[in-house]
């Protein structure tokens, strides 16, 4: 029930997503690994063929690497109907560059907002890449494991 | 004119759509301000009253939890999660735990299962109670009616508090629930103490609910406010009453069962109504739902253990598996409140490797921009009180 | 000793009074009379951030009700006298603590009330968080808790109304720390400069061209005033159709 | 009465004043006790007798507070604007007759400042002053929560003027007299208002009763202040002594403003059965059931501030012009038809 | 007729001194504080920088509420002598002032219709 990807859902989405849903692998709780280059489409598919109209979450995720930073972003959508939830992850380089998923979901704009502020991912083309918890001038992204939790910030500490 | 909301509405602030030459007003409400619920900031661009653009500025309680997460085990993130969603502390615990259970695989036994239904459906009842509160003070004013039935509803949130405070000791902030089932049993004399409660509640919830619903200024206040059409809700991620009252049939207590709900009825109130006053009745409906939940499950809580795990002892006594990754969300008073949980954190694995909250709260807040444009000042507490968004949880 | 020492506060035509002859006792009986009225009516500030707010709402409902000790919660900080700070204070409001506690006209005091708002508790590692509101304000009483239970708020009550007595007979030795010693933040602007600029330069032309307001705005209108641009400043409200 | 105008003035004046202070300021006491009772609590209870002597702690307490003028206000009208709403406030209390008697088979008002001729129209003309110290105080501020809740007040005070007006009318027109002691003393000869014209007195009444409650800023007609949404409205900047004048003569308002439809509508210091009794018995009497009647009215505002919601200003605008301006002149024209056709 | 006047005169003298009474005993006794900043002169916008000043020009709706009342207020002027010497004056006083107030009706509903006091 909670898992990410139902297989009746798996068989339809194969048809449009041929090179992302074959594989077995897609069963995976963690959640499917998308190209960046299908992000969008897939979003668009989910939401106008399949019914994923309630837009839940993106999680950005840092993970630095012998190789160098990389980042994991996945996004949750949910079936108002079915309640059922569905998530893809997308995996980025050490410069974090996505297309945002604005256009098709209003909530995204916060959403895309805050893991720009926190982890750093940078949503292409999002009308307003303005940080949304930290103040203007801040320097650095919190959430980044390079990121010490009791960076100073002055002049407090 | 029969563009949707999201289309004729653009909630950035963008320099071309708002002139500065024509001689807007800019209002700063907030981050201290008696009705924003908190420190939230909302720039008011105004004209004469009518507000032409909003611009909300969350993020003045970032208390960075999301990184503590990374540093702290999850013995020790219970009391954390606590203080997210000040109004509901309980529904924030039972959200992390259910995350750490369905991720380790953890059974919780039937007894613990429903001690957390009979908390979570309290929760949610002190939570709207405060909300009721809240949301009468900003229509009626800190001196005037609204004051008045603001006293009654923390009045009547009083007892759920010490029935909470009789099983766990604490009057807010909890720390009752672990991985596996719960911290503390029930005392003797708690279910009647609770029953007591609810037969209060129920005596003067109508009384409280006729105040407002009878008085033609509360209705004219609300009524037709703050409108946010069915698709911009799914759109922005709007969940529990907010969405239902904006005509979605979705509750996770129902649809997606966690606690004991797959093992009794609830009944899901809608509206279609999308305005504040929607969103009032959907969440009055939710409270009579939740006193009907409380009292049938209160005698008959089954008997056995309540927590199928060993005492905690140490604090990185539970480990996460590495590289496993899950989305999990529980319906709390305030909507879906989902954790994204990446195991194998520091600790040998022991601390989240990444715990991502997603507030319902934040998904509201995002709305305000949408359903504040075209009304007046006046307006702007009523929607930001219906909407019903607690800061901690907005900024984190 | 002199009635205004250890204050931070002076009264400008004391020195008269006491100078002249017989004054300082009635100025002595007098200001004790003031104090003990000032001390009997302390004005709440809610400078309410997260949890503890709800136990200071807590506090001023059915179950403590503050008003029993002449307590009003008022929403200007202009007309209260005791700031309550309840709650965490990040780096992002502390600016406006500050400032509104500057705002505050005197005699003023502080109650910092629970563990964030005077340690940090366990937020205070973290980045974004001040670690305890008295790095930027003086603190006159602390209520520790987290959130401390309702009724303390007024124990705390009680405690200040003690400290003002003990602070108007001269046994009360203030701990060095002032607002002069202590950090004076600023302000950033936040995402939108030009907006604020651009909004403050067309009202202050707005104000000229009614020729009313305060001294320094009332200047002659600037002779080449661009003419303000065609766009339409509703078209992204949308009519209420 | 005293014969010598001065005197009158400077010894019936300063009795009315002083009752009228501390009336006012008994009535924030007595309000917060009141909302305390209606809230479950228990209201002030420390300083004196169940706390009575709260408003004389909070004034003290308010005179020796910090003055702060901000930097950009416009120090002159933000400086004189507290001065005036208490003034007007209590020289609205100038025409009334706070007791009266039978003499020779003619209702005398005593207990009066003076018995002006068109005392009608000078509460009138004070009550529309009101909204002036507010806009300067408001304006002045060069606070924008001030702003709009000086332009709302501004909009509030003069719209509701007009129905306010209207109502006051109604008894003018019945009694044929612009004095307040001439209305009370047709009333006292052919009955009150509320019932000697059925309906249309009541009616009336009613209509003067809301216009009075939003004329002195009172829930639910309180949008100037709107402490929810406006901070503190037009007083937001004002400390001290200077937010106190404004708060003291809100409360002075529903005082007096409860006095003054007693006068117009309630038959004032007349109670049945007064002919007969000596005067000064007369006096008393009537004395105390003027008081009685207005602080009932004046109860019944509180009451209703502390259970009742508030418009939004333009739900207030439209309930004034939409509603209570056509209202008020049917009731004008039908008070006018009784009168000329000799009904009344 | 003016000696009437003579008391309330000196009864509103009275209550003005009552405040300005207030506003000595304030300056006399009122404290100044030491450790003022610029930020205490500030206006109060809840702990924000203001943003410009509040004097604006005002939307011109509020214009017309003020023009619609002083049409109504100098109505209501006329109305009071009328009103005084109403009774026992016979039909025509009557029928005149309904004929005036039907003019002014039809301009109120002119008003109403034409959202001319619709406020916002």
């Amino acid at each position: 029930m909670m898992g990410p990807v139902d297989p009746a859902l798996r068989e339809a989405l194969a048809k449009q997503f041929p090179d992302v849903f074959a594989a077995e692998g897609d069963l995976d709780p963690n959640g499917v690994v998308v190209p960046a280059a299908l992000h969008v489409a897939l979003a668009k598919t989910l939401k106008e063929s399949f019914g994923f109209t309630l837009y839940v979450s993106v999680i950005a995720t840092n993970f630095p690497t012998a190789e160098g930073e990389t980042y994991e972003v996945a996004t949750v959508l949910r079936n108002p109907t079915t309640a059922q939830p569905f998530w893809w992850r997308v995996r980025l380089g050490a410069d974090p560059q996505l297309a945002t998923l604005y256009p098709l979901f209003a909530g995204a704009d916060w959403q895309e907002r805050e893991q720009f502020d926190l982890v750093g991912v940078n949503f292409v083309d999002h009308p307003d890449m303005r940080r949304l918890m930290l103040s203007e001038d801040w320097e650095g992204f919190p959430l980044r494991k390079s990121y010490a939790i009791d960076t100073p910030h002055t002049p407090w500490r | 004119m029969n563009l949707r909301q999201r289309d004729r509405i653009n909630p950035h602030l963008d320099l071309d759509t708002v002139d500065a030459a024509a001689d807007l007003m800019a209002l700063n409400m907030g981050p201290q301000h008696p009705s924003t619920h908190g420190v939230l900031r909302i720039k008011l661009f105004l004209d004469g009253e009518v507000i032409i653009k909003a611009v909300p500025y969350p993020g003045y309680l970032h208390r960075g939890v999301e990184k503590l997460c990374e540093r702290l085990t999850c013995v020790q993130l219970t009391p954390i999660f606590d203080k997210h969603d000040y109004v509901a502390p309980m529904t924030n615990e039972q959200a992390l735990n259910i995350a750490l259970e369905r991720m380790l695989g953890v059974e919780v036994p039937r007894r613990a299962r429903y001690m957390r239904t009979i908390l979570a459906e309290l929760q949610r009842l002190a939570s709207h109670l405060l909300w009721l509160g809240t949301f009468t003070l900003d229509i009626g004013g800190t001196i005037g009616g609204g004051a008045s039935l603001m006293m009654y509803t923390f009045r009547e949130r009083e007892p759920i508090l010490d029935v909470f405070e009789m099983l766990t000791g604490a009057r807010f902030h909890y720390n009752t629930h672990q991985v596996g089932g719960n911290r503390h049993d029930i005392p003797d004399g708690w279910a009647a103490a609770v029953k007591t409660c609810m037969d209060q509640l129920a005596a003067r919830m109508p009384e409280y609910e006729e105040q407002c619903v009878t008085n033609s200024v509360f209705l004219m206040r609300t009524k037709g406010i703050g409108v946010i059409e069915t698709p911009l809700a799914l759109e922005l991620g709007l969940t529990g009453p907010n969405l239902r009252a904006s005509g979605v049939d979705l509750d996770l207590r129902r649809d997606a069962p966690f606690h004991a709900y797959d093992e009794i009825k609830v009944n899901v109130a809608v509206s279609n109504g999308c305005d504040t006053h929607a969103r009032f009745e959907v969440r009055i409906a939710e409270m009579y739902e939740s006193i009907r939940i409380v009292r049938e499950l209160i005698d008959n809580v089954p008997e056995g253990p309540i927590c199928s795990l060993k005492p905690v002892r140490t604090v990185n006594q539970i480990k996460l598996p590495e590289g496993k990754q899950m989305y999990t969300a529980i319906e709390t008073p305030r909507g879906e409140l989902g954790t994204w949980l990446i195991g194998g954190g520091a600790e040998k694995g022991a601390c989240p490797y990444r715990l991502k909250i997603r507030p319902p709260s934040l998904h509201a807040m995002a709305a305000l921009p949408y359903a504040l444009v075209g009304h007046t000042v006046s307006d702007v507490v009523a929607v930001l009180g219906s909407l019903d968004p607690i800061m901690g949880e907005v900024d984190r | 000793m002199a009635i205004d020492d250890g204050r931070s506060f002076e009264h400008p035509l004391y020195h008269y009074w006491e100078n002249s002859p017989g004054g300082g006792i009635g100025l002595t009986t007098l200001d004790r009379l003031l104090m003990h009225s000032a001390r009997h009516s302390l004005w709440f500030f809610p400078m309410a951030t997260s949890c503890c707010a709800i136990e200071f709402m807590t506090a001023a409902a059915s179950r403590v009700d503050l008003d029993q000790a002449g307590t009003i919660i008022r929403p200007t900080p202009r007309h209260c006298d005791v700031m309550v700070v309840a709650g965490t204070i990040t780096v992002k409001m502390a600016p406006r603590v500050k400032k509104l506690w500057d705002q505050m006209p005197e005699p003023k005091w502080a109650i910092a009330m629970g563990s964030c708002a005077i340690c940090g508790d366990f937020y205070r590692d973290i980045y974004s968080v001040v670690p305890g509101v008295d790095v930027i304000i003086p603190v006159d009483v602390y209520i520790p808790g987290c959130p401390p239970n309702a009724d303390q708020v007024m124990v705390a009550l009680q405690r200040l109304q003690e400290k003002i007595k003990l602070q108007l007979e001269g046994k009360f030795v203030e701990r060095d720390l002032r607002p002069g010693t202590m950090i004076y933040p600023k302000i950033g602007t936040h995402g939108d400069a030009r907006q604020s600029a651009e909004v403050a330069q067309a009202q202050l032309d707005g104000a000229r061209g009614l020729g009313v307001g305060g001294k320094e705005h009332r200047v002659p209108r600037p002779a080449a005033v661009q003419a303000p641009p065609e766009a339409d400043a509703t078209s992204d409200s949308g009519e209420q159709s | 009465m005293i014969p010598n105008p001065w005197l009158n003035g400077l010894v019936v004046g300063g009795a009315v004043l002083a009752v009228l202070m501390t009336l006012g300021a008994l009535a924030s006491w007595w309000e917060r006790k009141f909302s305390a009772r209606l809230q479950g609590r228990v209201g002030t209870t420390i300083l004196g007798p169940w706390g009575i002597l709260q408003p004389f702690a909070d004034a003290a307490k308010m005179i020796q507070k910090e003055d702060l003028i901000p930097r950009d206000a416009d120090r002159v009208l933000f400086y004189i604007a507290p001065l005036f709403p208490v003034t007007l406030v209590l020289g609205l209390a100038a025409v009334i007759p706070f007791a009266g008697y039978w003499a020779d088979g003619v209702w005398h008002g005593a207990a009066m400042v003076a018995d002006v001729d068109v005392g009608v129209l000078f509460v009138l003309a004070l009550s529309g002053l009101m909204v002036f110290p507010l806009w300067m105080a408001g304006w002045a501020s060069n606070n924008k929560y001030s702003l709009l809740a000086a332009m709302r007040a501004v909009a509030q005070g003069v719209s509701y003027e007009i129905p306010m007006v209207l109502a006051a009318l109604v008894p003018v027109i019945a009694s044929g007299k612009l004095s307040v002691t001439g209305v009370i003393a047709w009333q006292a000869e052919h009955g009150w208002i509320v019932a000697r014209l059925p309906v249309v007195g009541f009616l009336a009444f009613v209509l003067f009763y809301l216009t009075s409650l939003a004329e002195a800023n009172r829930i639910p007609f309180d949008i100037p202040e709107a402490e929810s949404e406006l901070v503190g409205g037009v007083i937001t900047e004002y400390t001290g002594i200077k937010s106190g004048l404004f708060i003291l003569s809100e409360y002075l308002h529903t005082l007096v403003a409860s006095a003054v439809a007693t006068g117009m509508f309630l038959g004032g210091g007349h109670v049945p059965g007064l002919a007969g009794l000596p005067i000064w018995a007369q006096v008393v009497i009537s004395l105390a059931a003027m008081w009685f009647k207005t602080l009932a009215l004046f109860v019944s505002i509180y009451w209703i501030r502390w259970s009742w919601y508030r418009f939004r200003s333009d739900q207030l605008m439209e309930l004034c012009w939409r509603y209570l301006v056509p209202g008020g002149l049917g009731l004008v024209a039908s008070t006018a038809v009784a009168v000329s056709l000799g009904w009344v | 007729m003016v000696a009437q006047w003579i008391p309330v005169l000196v009864y509103l003298s009275l209550c003005a001194a009552l405040s300005v009474a207030m506003f000595v005993a304030s300056a006399l006794l009122s404290v100044r504080g030491r450790n003022n900043t610029p930020a205490t002169f500030d206006n109060y916008e809840c702990g924000e920088e203001p943003d410009g000043a509040a004097w604006i020009r005002f939307h011109p709706r509020y214009y017309i509420v003020a023009l619609v009342f002083v049409a109504f207020d100098v109505e209501a002027a006329f109305l009071f002598p009328w009103a005084v010497n109403l009774r026992g004056a016979g039909w025509l006083p009557l029928v005149d002032m309904f004929v005036f107030l039907g003019i002014l009706l039809i301009g109120w509903a002119y008003a109403v219709r034409k959202g001319a006091i619709k406020w916002q």
